[in-house]
């Protein structure tokens, strides 16, 4: 397969980002404080890739994806937490802060194993994998589809955040995991660290887009649609729609938990409040602002959004949920392809479904 | 007669607490602290002098003031001599501890009132915090009264105390007594005994008394349980039942429903305002039936231009209704924390619906909730109504399973499209009403419902009114009978849980549609 | 009744019907036929209001009704039994044949029981979901559910598709009285030629979105019919 | 089911290529299937035909595995007990189906609604991996020919019209190259022309197949000629040639009418 | 630059917006007076406003935005303890100064914050004891009731470990946690009464918080849960949160704080006066929070003024030991452990929506950092001075020679 226009631009601009970001920040010209910044979209736009996967190509609408990406940044907060060691304020070698202090007196077995990089790197894969996994293995064998879908994967997250939020977990309670100090010996408040976690993570965001774009090209892509258009039409040809969607939204998750692992660093706290339902919501926003089902969409989609966030809560404190607010009635309106419909004119490349087969699958 | 034993009773009570004089009780009344206050107004209640009861009852009703001197004044008078005072007079202030022992007195007091309802009270303050000294009193007072129920009150009160004699047979005829009473508070205290008695017999009678208090009370326990998740059942309803057109019969994805709530509950305030602004004190407790219709069409109004200006652009694309509504429902967050500012409003509820019924035990069916249960009653058998039997319910089904078809059998499609937003969003508004009612007012105030709501329409069953209230009541149900087992927490996840594995049972929710009508 | 004149219609970039002009009369039963995707379905859902034309003339009982709304289209006295039946699935029998009531007066709101005589299982199945029932009875639902808007100018499209033979012979019965009674057009896409050639006072062939062929039944021979249809 | 039942089942149906016995399915209390029986023999072509609402799609759909039996047997090759597979698995025993109401994938093009139902594995690896062969673009040429849509190929099957969707259909059913074919009134909305041209196909294919066809267009089921089973609310009500089922009072009364 | 500039950090949308709003203006208006006055060091001062969104990460990155883009002097913000902690990272990394203005759980001494609500001995500790004396009612029996995250948990175990070394039985005490936003209480409510029922004077401490005290005392008053028989304690509801709710049946419940609207003093009464007319609208009320901002602000303001500069070690070093006569009438210290030493009291609700002071501690009690009754953390001492320039240390960081 030869990689299409479109995405050799998309990657070349990435690339172009990886390199030109760093420098331009060496030579001062962009400040130290957008790096993270930037290096934070990246990880919301390779989520919301994520996202896309699933929903755009497969039609599942999932609004618990918060909770793979939480999921992830807590296999790598734990890392972190460990790699505190004395350096906590009660200087305990051995337990969090969090657990000296509610009296625990030995780290609890789950915690094993995650003071290793490679460990908490494999789990912030493994854990919202088989997560996905199980929950879309039922979910999927009983044939839950559209808003039912959307609806249990919410109730997954929601519970997930209350159970987050309970101190008796182990994982920090409301105030989640922080006070980070390094990684792999790189201290996470050095510049240096922050830059190569800005170009790691918009190389994993490079690796999600080729993956959704050869998954798309493969015959499975077009499986997947047919999923998304009429699901038990493409049982009727012999092909498991269960195990299309599942391993779509398996993989979806793992994505997402990478995405996780790589802000958590970047961010310096992770505590449950990532799985907050409105959260995921946020998240199927960028998807749909960008443009649902598209390559690029939910990137474009992702950065507008948490841009839009960053700039606007300080321009326009009193006044920005007006201006977003317009922005998502806006697009919806006018593009109804999502921002991207914008800069693609008339040569539409994937032509917009026809507007039944919407309502069939997901009212 | 009754003047007689009265005197008699107080003389009983005078006997300890003589000895201070009444003068200089009135002046620590005036300037002392709490614990000089506190006993100042057990010396005046035991002295029987007829001033008392008026200064007591203006203490009550913070209308006692005090000059710097020291001079008790009601109403600009000398409350003693019913001078005129001209010295700048501050209102004595009253901490717990005092307005306990001021009740305990005026309740002493008034266990001779004439007026039955006084005597009640007046046992009642007793009770709360009975100490033997009240024993003789009580006694006095039971001999007189003539109020059977009075008299079944009086005779508690004084088991609660009898528990201690001496006397083994006067406890086991208290524990006798307790044990009738079913309350946890007759538990606690025939436990608390147990634990020290030492008389064999004793020990039987409340072993017995306890069994059958343990039994009565988990019935009674159960059945609040059951209330409980009946009004936690009817408040999901009545969040969802908007949301059961909007989203259910409409399939619009809308993230705005918490805001037309909001938007009810607001204009519940304001109709609250306005009626303390504008109308006497008397009609103030009329504010609600008025807030209903007018939330009903506030949130109506704004419901219908949020179809004709957005959602009606959007039919077939179901999704895309959550990115616009998403955007609507920033904005009119926002905008109300812009108008109305961005802390809590208070809403009161109205007299009528303060406080509660006690059906036993101190156990307390409130009555802002049993309004709020047979509201939500009425509300879903209106909506069942319309949807059911109006042509305009008709109308709103066929439009919204097939909208050029509607059309083409000549269904003005637009008008009912946006009647139907209308009218959810009008529901979604009466909501509001009801939810100002038990809970805060707040530009937030949706958020705190959204996910619910859409829970509750979904797990039901998309598109079927039956399954919202079904869904809507075992969820509520459910949530509440595990709430005591699991606590409030742990009780949430696992309703939540409860709700992921039902699905699983029942993919397309409780009342699914099932046949070939489902695939089309 | 109706004339629609020099119609055309494109879907995005391809022009699907070329100036087509097609005619209905009271009393009078016009059959359109055509091979598959010709632009029969597309027409008549223009003439309903269901699909926007680029331009041509569209007249209705003397007035203009190019601009109309299809709700209003159906309140002037159009009704459509569309291809594909378009029953509303949740609704039941009864209330989809209901759904008709909104196009005609308050005095008209009932289901005429001729309806109920041609085809009897609508009653048996009054109270079943509309989605429910077999492909057969959702046509004969569709056919019935038009015929409760009394309508001056009935439009199908193929009707017969699906239904049991002796069934479609009622069906050509009722048409064919409604048609008598004279206060009736009607406007019938079919491909079954002996159906359409019994029926039918004129008829029109379509090819590639335009008429080419058209006139009274009686002008062309079955021979002739056959050969346009044929490929 | 218990083994036992089955067994014994299974030795009557040998050999037979489809086998269905004692099948009702009931909705809500309404019977649609009612002790239904049908046999095929490998290669056999099969009308069905019967009133509307007589049940001939709800056999089908117990066939394909939509549909749940209440009680009765299904067998395939004699063997595969039907009722216990799901659609998926049915389908990769080798049976086609075309519904009656055209059902194609509307967002994908004509080729690529081909492309997924030609025959091949269907497991996600290979499907990950599959290629596009160039005897499988021969394959998916000769169907589009077959079924006239050549000029359509990369058009999206949603925006076809009716008769269109209907030959994609069939067309699907030919590439997906099944055992047993299943076909709902596939003539619905075809012109006389088209009826024949596709009953020749039909002619061509059996033999090979075994092909149950479903239609109420008497000219086709006689075009076809195979064997005539009538079914009349949920059972069978006659069987046997064309010429001797029509001459059926009770077929006539009805079904054909007067 | 001629101008100074401070960051303002509180949410202005989103969950704690009900909350938080009210304290940026508060900032806003101690800036308006600077202003008024000449401003600070000839240079007028100007508040950088941005809204976190009650939305944790974001406050990371809007810190990170006013220290380092902006370049302010200092930000006064954060109401929850997850914000707080989401923040410290990066003032510590670009050392930074901040006011954090409400009472929390403690455990925590940051070089660049400044802590000017109460810790738990300012509050929860004298509350307790309050309940247990004579004028408090004598309180035999406690339900700790709170919402379920770090400050209600640290409290309840401090007060636990309290109540226990106080000869209080494990079955006296109830613990109850709800999640956030916590709307149905019923059956909390009557488990408090059935709990409350048992013979003993019972009182409930709260550190229930924000959105879920309206439902509460709502389900409170309604249930016919009086203050003489039951009170209810409270250190998060203060003025704001009553005006949103009708007190007619609450009157007699309690809360702890170092300050209340309807404190007598000079001070108050300007304090009142200022807030009135510069929000224009005098039914607005004021409340602790409030109070402690304007104390942290006057703090920072003379700091500054007298280190002569707004450099943020320089600032520091002024902080401690800086006094301000505060609205509650007493005069506020800033200590070496970055938190105040301020007066503790105690008020019950009116039916007017103030407290009426019933009972106060003689002078100003200093905070600690570290709770005593928290066996890890009694071993620490926060102290920002030579030799020990530290916040969570056994011994000083610098031994003398
Ligand atoms: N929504 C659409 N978008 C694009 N093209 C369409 C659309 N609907 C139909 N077409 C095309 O327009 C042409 C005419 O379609 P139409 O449905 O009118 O045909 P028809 O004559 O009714 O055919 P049939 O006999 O198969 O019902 C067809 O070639 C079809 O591919
Ligand atoms: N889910 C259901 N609920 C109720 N009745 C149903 C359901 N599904 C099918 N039926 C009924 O079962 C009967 C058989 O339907 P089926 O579709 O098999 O008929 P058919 O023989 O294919 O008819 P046609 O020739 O009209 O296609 C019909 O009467 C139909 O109404
Ligand atoms: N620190 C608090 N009250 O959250
Ligand atoms: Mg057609
Ligand atoms: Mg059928």
């Amino acid at each position: 397969m030869t990689l299409s226009r479109p995405l050799l631009l998309t990657l070349a601009v990435l690339a172009g980002i990886a390199v030109l970001v760093p420098v331009l920040n060496g030579m001062g010209i962009i400040p130290n404080y957008l790096i993270p910044l930037f290096g934070k979209y990246a990880c919301y736009a390779l989520l919301a890739v994520a996202l896309n996967l699933v929903w755009g190509q497969c039609g599942v609408l999932s609004l618990g994806h918060g909770a793979f990406f939480a999921l992830g940044g807590y296999a790598m907060g734990m890392h972190l937490m460990r790699n505190i060691g004395t350096r906590g304020s009660y200087g305990n070698a051995n337990l969090p802060d969090f657990m000296v202090f509610l009296n625990w007196k030995e780290l609890p077995w789950y915690w094993s194993g995650f003071d290793i990089l490679p460990f908490a790197l494999l789990m912030a894969l493994v854990v919202p994998g088989l997560l996905a996994f199980v929950l879309g293995g039922l979910a999927f064998r009983s044939r839950i589809t559209g808003v039912y879908l959307s609806i249990i994967t919410q109730a997954m997250t929601y519970a997930l955040m209350l159970a987050f939020f309970r101190n008796e977990m182990g994982f920090g309670g409301n105030n989640g995991l922080t006070d980070f100090k390094d990684i792999a010996g790189f201290e996470l408040s050095n510049p240096g660290t922050r830059v190569g976690f800005f170009i790691l993570s918009v190389l994993a965001l490079g690796g999600g887009l080729l993956l959704t774009w050869a998954l798309g090209q493969s015959k499975l892509g077009r499986v997947m649609v047919a999923v998304r258009d009429a699901e038990s039409r493409l049982r009727f040809l012999g092909y498991s729609a269960t195990n299309v969607k599942l391993a779509a939204f398996v993989l979806s998750a793992m994505l997402a938990g990478l995405a996780g692992a790589l802000y958590v660093p970047q961010v310096g706290i992770i505590n449950p409040s990532e799985f907050s339902p409105a959260n995921s919501i946020e998240i199927a926003i960028m998807v749909a602002l960008g443009g649902r089902g598209t390559l690029i969409g939910p990137v474009v989609g992702a950065v507008t959004l948490a841009g839009a966030k960053s700039w606007l809560t300080g321009i326009a404190p009193d006044l920005w949920p007006f201006a977003l607010g317009a922005l998502f009635i806006l697009v919806t309106l006018l593009l109804p392809k999502g921002l991207v419909g914008l800069k693609l004119p008339k040569r539409a490349a994937k032509p917009v479904e026809p507007t039944a087969v919407e309502e069939k699958t997901h009212a | 007669m009754r003047l007689l034993s009265l005197i008699f009773g107080l003389l009983m009570l005078i006997q300890p607490a003589f000895a201070q004089s009444a003068d200089d009780a009135y002046r620590q009344l005036a300037t002392g602290g709490f614990t000089e206050r506190a006993s100042a107004i057990e010396t005046l209640a035991a002295s029987g002098h007829p001033k008392v009861l008026p200064i007591l009852k203006a203490l009550s009703d913070g209308n006692l003031q005090a000059t710097d001197a020291g001079a008790l004044v009601i109403d600009g008078k000398d409350a003693l001599t019913g001078a005129a005072v001209t010295d700048s007079a501050a209102p004595i202030p009253l901490n717990n501890r005092v307005r306990s022992v001021l009740r305990g007195a005026m309740g002493r007091l008034a266990l001779f009132d004439s007026d039955p309802a006084a005597r009640t009270a007046a046992v009642e303050a007793i009770q709360a915090s009975p100490t033997p000294d009240s024993i003789p009193l009580l006694r006095t007072a039971l001999a007189a009264e003539t109020v059977p129920a009075i008299k079944e009150r009086i005779e508690s009160t004084l088991a609660i105390v009898e528990l201690n004699d001496p006397d083994p047979a006067r406890r086991i005829a208290a524990v006798k007594n307790l044990g009738e009473q079913a309350t946890p508070r007759a538990q606690g205290l025939l436990r608390t005994r147990l634990a020290a008695e030492e008389n064999p017999q004793v020990k039987t009678a409340i072993d017995t008394a306890l069994a059958s208090i343990d039994t009565r009370l988990s019935f009674v326990y159960f059945g609040l349980n059951i209330f409980q998740g009946l009004s936690l059942g009817s408040v999901l309803l009545l969040a969802a039942c908007g949301l059961a057109i909007t989203f259910g019969v409409m399939g619009v994805i809308n993230m705005a429903h918490g805001e037309m709530i909001m938007i009810g509950a607001y204009t519940t305030y304001v109709v609250q305002q306005v009626f303390r602004t504008y109308l006497p004190p008397s009609f103030l407790d009329w504010y609600l039936p008025v807030a209903v219709p007018a939330a009903f069409l506030v949130a109506g109004a704004i419901g219908i231009a949020i179809e004709r200006g957005i959602i009606r652009f959007l039919y077939g694309r179901a999704l895309e209704t959550l990115l616009a509504t998403w955007g609507v429902s920033l904005a009119l967050q926002q905008a109300v924390r812009s108008i109305f500012g961005a802390p809590n409003k208070e809403v009161a509820n109205p007299t009528w619906m303060t406080g509660g019924m006690e059906i036993v035990a101190g156990q307390v069916v409130t009555w802002n909730r049993l309004v709020i249960i047979l509201f939500a009653v009425a509300v879903v058998a209106g909506l069942a109504a319309i949807m059911r039997f109006s042509a305009m319910g008709l109308q709103m089904r066929a439009v919204t399973q097939n909208r050029p078809m509607a059309s083409a059998m000549g269904i003005r499609t637009g008008r009912v499209d946006a009647l139907t937003f209308g009218l959810g969003s009008g529901i979604a508004g009466i909501a509001g009403v009801a939810l100002s009612q038990i809970g805060n007012v707040s530009p937030n105030l949706g958020q705190a419902y959204i996910v619910d709501s859409f829970m509750v329409v979904v797990f039901g069953g998309v598109g079927s009114l039956w399954g919202t209230i079904a869904g809507a009541l075992s969820l509520g149900l459910v949530n509440k009978l595990l709430e005591p087992m699991a606590g409030a927490m742990l009780g949430k996840i696992l309703v939540l849980v409860i709700i992921i594995l039902f699905i699983q049972r029942r993919p397309r929710g409780l009342f699914a549609l099932k046949g070939r009508s489902v695939e089309s | 009744m109706l004339t629609a004149e020099n119609i055309q219609l494109y879907y995005g970039a391809s022009h699907i019907l070329r100036g087509v002009s097609v005619s209905a009369e009271l009393g009078k039963i016009s059959c359109v036929l055509g091979r598959n995707g010709v632009g029969k379905t597309s027409l008549m859902r223009a003439l309903m209001g269901l699909q926007g034309i680029r331009s041509g003339k569209l007249e209705f009982d003397g007035q203009d009704i190019a601009a109309m709304k299809p709700a209003d289209r159906a309140r002037k006295g159009i009704a459509l039994v569309p291809q594909g039946r378009e029953i509303f699935p949740r609704l039941t029998v009864l209330e989809n044949l209901q759904t008709g009531y909104a196009a005609v007066s308050r005095a008209d709101r009932y289901i005429p029981d001729e309806i109920f005589d041609l085809f009897p299982v609508l009653a048996d199945m009054k109270n079943r979901r509309g989605g429910d029932l077999s492909g057969g009875q959702q046509q004969q639902l569709a056919i019935g559910r038009a015929l409760v808007m009394r309508p001056k100018l009935l439009i199908l499209d193929e009707p017969t598709e699906g239904i049991q033979p002796s069934i479609i012979k009622d069906i050509g019965r009722v048409l064919r009285m409604l048609a008598d009674r004279g206060t009736m057009a009607i406007l019938l896409v079919e491909q079954y030629l002996d159906f359409a050639r019994e029926l039918g006072d004129t008829l029109a062939i379509m090819e590639r979105g335009q008429i080419i062929l058209s006139g009274k039944r009686d002008e062309f021979s079955e021979q002739e019919l056959r050969a346009k249809l044929a490929v | 089911m218990p083994d036992a039942v089955l067994s014994i089942a299974s030795q009557v149906a040998a050999g037979t290529a489809l086998y269905l016995d004692g099948v009702s399915v009931s909705f809500d209390g309404f019977r649609a299937l009612n002790n239904l029986a049908l046999v095929l023999a490998p290669g056999e072509m099969r009308s069905i035909i019967g009133p509307n609402g007589a049940g001939k799609t709800t056999m089908m759909d117990v066939i394909t595995g939509k549909t749940r039996p209440d009680t009765g047997d299904v067998l395939f090759d004699g063997t595969v007990d039907l009722t216990k597979l799901d659609e998926a698995a049915i389908a990769t025993l080798g049976i086609g189906r075309k519904f009656q109401k055209p059902t194609v994938f509307e967002t994908l093009s004509v080729w690529d609604n081909l492309d997924l139902a030609a025959s091949g594995p269907r497991g996600l690896w290979p499907t990950l991996t599959a290629r596009r062969t160039k005897s499988l673009a021969e394959r998916i040429e000769a169907v589009l020919v077959e079924v006239g849509l050549t000029d359509r190929r990369h058009i999206l099957a949603g925006s076809l019209s009716h008769g269109q969707k209907q030959w994609l259909e069939i067309g699907m059913l030919l590439i997906q190259d099944g055992r047993l074919l299943l076909l709902d009134e596939p003539v619905a909305g075809m012109t006389d022309s088209e009826t024949e041209a596709t009953a020749a196909l039909l002619l061509r294919l059996a033999g090979h197949h075994t092909i149950v066809v479903v239609e109420h267009d008497m000219t086709f089921v006689r075009a076809l000629g195979a064997r005539v089973t009538v079914l009349h609310e949920g059972s069978v009500l006659a069987e046997g040639t064309l010429d001797a089922v029509q001459a059926d009072q009770r077929v006539v009364e009805v079904y054909l009418g007067r | 630059a001629d101008t100074i500039k401070i960051g303002v950090l509180h949410s202005l949308s989103g969950t704690m917006a009900i909350s938080e709003s009210t304290l940026k203006d508060t900032v806003l208006m101690m800036v308006d007076e600077i202003n008024k006055n000449g401003g600070l060091l000839g240079k007028k001062v100007e508040a950088v406003v941005v809204d976190p969104a009650s939305d944790w990460p974001l406050f990371a990155e809007k810190a990170r935005e006013l220290l380092e883009k902006e370049k302010v002097a200092a930000v006064f913000g954060c109401w929850t303890s997850v914000s707080r902690k989401s923040v410290l990272p990066v003032f510590e990394e670009k050392n930074g100064l901040l006011f954090y203005p409400v009472q929390y759980e403690g455990e925590e001494s940051s070089r660049n914050v400044f802590y000017t609500g109460a810790a738990p001995n300012q509050q929860a500790i004298p509350a307790v004891e309050y309940l247990m004396s004579k004028d408090g009612g004598d309180v035999k029996r406690w339900v700790l009731a709170g919402t379920d995250y770090v400050y209600p948990r640290t409290t309840n175990k401090i007060l636990e470990s309290f109540l226990k070394s106080k000869g209080v039985a494990a079955e006296d005490i109830m613990i109850n946690y709800t999640p956030f936003g916590h709307s149905d209480w019923q059956t909390i409510v009557s488990d408090i009464k059935k709990f409350s029922s048992a013979g003993k004077k019972t009182a409930v401490v709260s550190t229930i918080n924000g959105d879920a005290n309206v439902p509460f005392y709502k389900e409170l008053s309604n249930q016919g849960i009086k203050a003489e028989q039951v009170p209810v304690v409270a250190f998060s509801v203060g003025e704001e949160e009553l005006a949103g709710i009708d007190t007619k049946n609450l009157v007699g419940h309690l809360a702890a704080w170092n300050y209340f609207q309807s404190v007598k003093s000079p001070e108050n009464d300007a304090f009142i006066k200022q807030w009135h007319s510069f929000i224009k609208n005098p039914k607005r009320v004021t409340n602790d929070p409030m109070e402690a901002t304007v104390i942290g602000f006057k703090m920072w303001a003379q700091a500054v003024a007298q280190s002569g500069s707004t450099d943020v070690d320089a600032v520091r070093q002024a902080l401690y030991g800086q006094k301000v006569k505060a609205p509650s009438g007493f005069e506020a210290v800033m200590n070496t452990n970055h938190h105040l030493s301020k007066p503790v009291m105690i008020g019950e609700i009116q039916a007017n929506g103030q407290f009426q002071t019933v009972w106060q501690t003689k002078g100003p009690i200093k905070a600690d950092a570290w709770s005593p009754f928290i066996p890890e953390s009694a071993k620490l001492k926060a102290d920002w001075t030579f030799p020990w320039v530290c916040g969570n240390c056994t011994e000083p960081r610098f031994k003398p020679l």
